[in-house]
């Protein structure tokens, strides 16, 4: 139909399925990595999908991810931290080109659309996506090491 | 294309069904159940869906503008959600009354525990 | 000493509420599409709730 | 035994399978055009004013439904208060503080206004845009709990009365049935959106009961996952079996 | 185009379907459920509903996770003090 779900279609697919091939493979710390990717991927497929059938509404759905998405990685960083403790799973490389990644797209729907609070809101989305996948990946590279009981 | 989101709904919920009654944790039984739930979201989204259609939801767009979505079958996927996901709740608890009760959540053990 | 730092305490827990109430309410409206006098209503008290629970899980926590 | 039970298994979900398959195979066809209840409750959603058709189906049309989607969420809630409760071979032990790294206490304390707002707003926006009570209510109950994730356990607790919430959570339920038979008091039926007036189309105050039976089922949601999860941390966290006796 | 989208997303959830079930240790099916959980709210936005996507990115990509973490969390612990005692 158009640029922007085509786009929505190669991200979802190719993050998706890297994402799935990672999160059912390898040790509980590549689990997490891959879990945590999850989010960063599908978040921008999100807000392509919201430009590429012309409603704005839809954006909830990318600012929604953007916020519970880094929480449930914090589930498991938390939970599963006796597991995790040995092998600090950082994955940094990955971590910033999934952020450039949601940063390129939402600068990209910046320019598309008119300036206005649509703009700030899509703004806002991106800083918290990116914000949240670095702490997340922070969280699992060794942020609860001192969690025993709690 | 013309039928293919009906067995994958149909897909889903079998291999939701082999878990169940293949699983050797009770919490693994519970993970299987939202898998067999997930398939009527599929199945009843899939229903209602219309081709180039659009939310029913008029925020940012003209009423009878574009072709929508069927809008009933979307509401009783939301009480399926909701469902779910206190299902899920309230089986947990009970996987965690029958750990404490019997010391163990493995089923084959608790049907031999029962005699 | 208590009698000089009283008024400071309050002052600066106000000056917190009232940073959390207009981030908050600019928050607002940046999610909303149309602006009437109801939603702001509606935006401002939403974003004093986000305040004053700000504060309190800041000083539940005891920042460090 | 095992092998009787796989194969069982095997016959039946072939049964099923084909079963499923033929069914498929004589619904309408995905995509199509005929959608005959979808136009209607449009139509319908739109005469009364209410943008999302789908929070009109939820709390106008089907608003009977909801209330019996809320009494499973409440019931739902009540077992597991009642399962998890504290037991008389339980005792509570206090955690040991968390040492959690300071980036992810410092984006736990930022974010949790953040998202709290956000979940206000899918509840205040139910019947404009995307989103409603139950949506929102989830929203606004996780975030709480981010003070878990990113401190411990007892600061939770600190903002946490958990009296209030299981106060609100009732209190949300009865005001819906209150909402439900102020239409009886009007002289029409229960739950009939007849009572206020419908407003301008697509503002915060549009769509007559609709906006007031969101808020409802979102204070309700919000409270019942507080609660919920509070008790799922306790058993988690604090509550120990007694040392020295062993399992029944 | 849109068909195509709708097929990925589709073939996607039934992949992970079918490891959320194969995964026999419940905290790692807990992660591919968390996973699920954000492809089942892709899915249904691409099938125009937005509202049931929205509730189940709330309920899939934090609470469920949660709950079945808390649950495990639990059992592991009860086995600990277990075989401490015993």
């Amino acid at each position: 139909m158009n640029g922007w779900i085509l786009a929505a279609t190669v991200e979802l697919g190719g993050g998706g399925a890297a994402a799935l091939w990672g999160v059912t493979t390898g040790p509980p710390a590549r689990r997490v990595v891959a879990q945590n990717l999850t989010t960063s991927a599908v978040c921008p497929a999100l807000l392509l999908l919201a430009q590429g059938y012309g409603r704005p509404s839809y954006v909830d759905l990318a600012l929604l991810l953007a916020l519970l998405g880094p929480v449930g990685t914090l589930v498991f960083a938390r939970l599963l931290s006796d597991d995790l403790a040995g092998e600090r799973p950082g994955a940094w490389p990955l971590t910033w080109t999934a952020a450039g990644l949601g940063a390129a797209v939402v600068l990209a729907l910046c320019v598309a659309g008119a300036p206005g609070r649509a703009t700030v809101k899509l703004l806002v989305i991106g800083a918290l996506l990116i914000s949240g996948n670095v702490i997340a990946s922070r969280a699992l590279a060794g942020g609860y090491r001192g969690v025993r009981g709690g | 294309m013309h039928v293919l989101p009906y067995p994958v709904a149909a897909y889903i919920f079998l291999t939701g069904c082999y878990g169940l009654a293949t699983s050797r944790n009770l919490i693994h039984a519970v993970g299987c159940l939202a898998v067999c739930q997930s398939a009527t979201y599929v199945l009843l989204l899939a229903v209602g869906y219309r081709d180039g259609g659009t939310a029913p939801v008029f925020s940012d767009m003209k009423p009878g503008s574009r072709p929508l979505v069927d809008p009933v079958v979307q509401a009783l996927t939301l009480t399926d959600v909701v469902v779910g996901a206190t299902v899920t709740a309230l089986l947990l608890a009970l996987v965690l009354q029958i750990a404490k009760r019997h010391g163990t959540v493995d089923p084959d053990e608790l049907r031999e525990l029962r005699g | 000493m208590t009698r000089r730092t009283a008024p400071r305490a309050a002052l600066l827990a106000a000056g917190e509420l009232l940073a959390w109430w207009a981030v908050l309410a600019l928050l607002w409206l940046v999610l909303i599409s149309t602006v009437d006098t109801l939603e702001r209503i509606v935006g401002a008290s939403c974003a004093a709730v986000g305040a004053l629970l700000a504060r309190t899980g800041r000083r539940a926590v005891s920042w460090r | 035994m095992n092998r009787l039970r796989l194969w069982l298994l095997a016959v039946g979900g072939a049964g099923l399978a084909a079963l499923l398959v033929a069914a498929c195979l004589d619904l309408p066809g995905f995509g199509g055009s005929r959608h005959p209840y979808g136009d209607r409750a449009v139509r319908a959603a739109l005469s009364r004013h209410t943008a999302n058709t789908i929070a009109s189906v939820n709390f106008d049309q089907r608003a009977y439904d909801t209330l019996g989607e809320m009494s499973i969420l409440f019931a739902a809630v009540l077992g597991c208060v009642v399962l998890l409760r504290e037991a008389r071979d339980e005792h509570r032990a206090r955690p040991e503080p968390a040492d959690v790294a300071r980036p992810v206490r410092r984006y736990a304390l930022l974010v949790l206004p953040v998202a709290l707002v956000t979940g206000l707003y899918v509840i205040a926006h139910g019947q404009l845009s995307p989103g409603g009570g139950f949506q929102g209510g989830v929203v606004a109950a996780t975030a709480l709990h981010l003070l878990y994730l990113g401190a411990d356990y007892h600061a939770l607790e600190r903002v946490r009365p958990l009296g209030v919430y299981e106060t609100t959570d009732a209190l949300a339920v009865s005001s819906y049935l209150v909402l439900g038979a102020a239409g009886i008091l009007a002289g029409t039926a229960f739950l009939a959106n007849t009572l206020l007036p419908y407003g301008t189309f697509n503002t915060l105050s549009s769509g007559g009961t609709v906006p007031l039976l969101n808020a409802a089922i979102g204070m309700e949601v919000a409270s019942a996952v507080v609660v919920l999860l509070a008790h799922f941390l306790d058993q988690a966290v604090e509550i120990e079996e007694e040392h020295g006796r062993g399992t029944p | 185009m849109s068909d195509a989208l709708i097929v990925v997303v589709l073939l996607l959830v039934a992949g992970s379907a079918t490891a959320a079930v194969a995964q026999r240790d419940p905290a790692r099916q807990a992660l591919v459920l968390s996973f699920l959980g954000v492809l089942l709210a892709a899915l249904f936005t691409v099938l125009q509903a937005p509202d049931v996507g929205l509730s189940q990115l709330a309920v899939g990509s934090a609470l469920t996770p949660l709950l079945i973490m808390l649950s495990v969390r639990k059992i592991r612990r009860r086995g600990r003090s277990e075989e401490e005692d015993g």
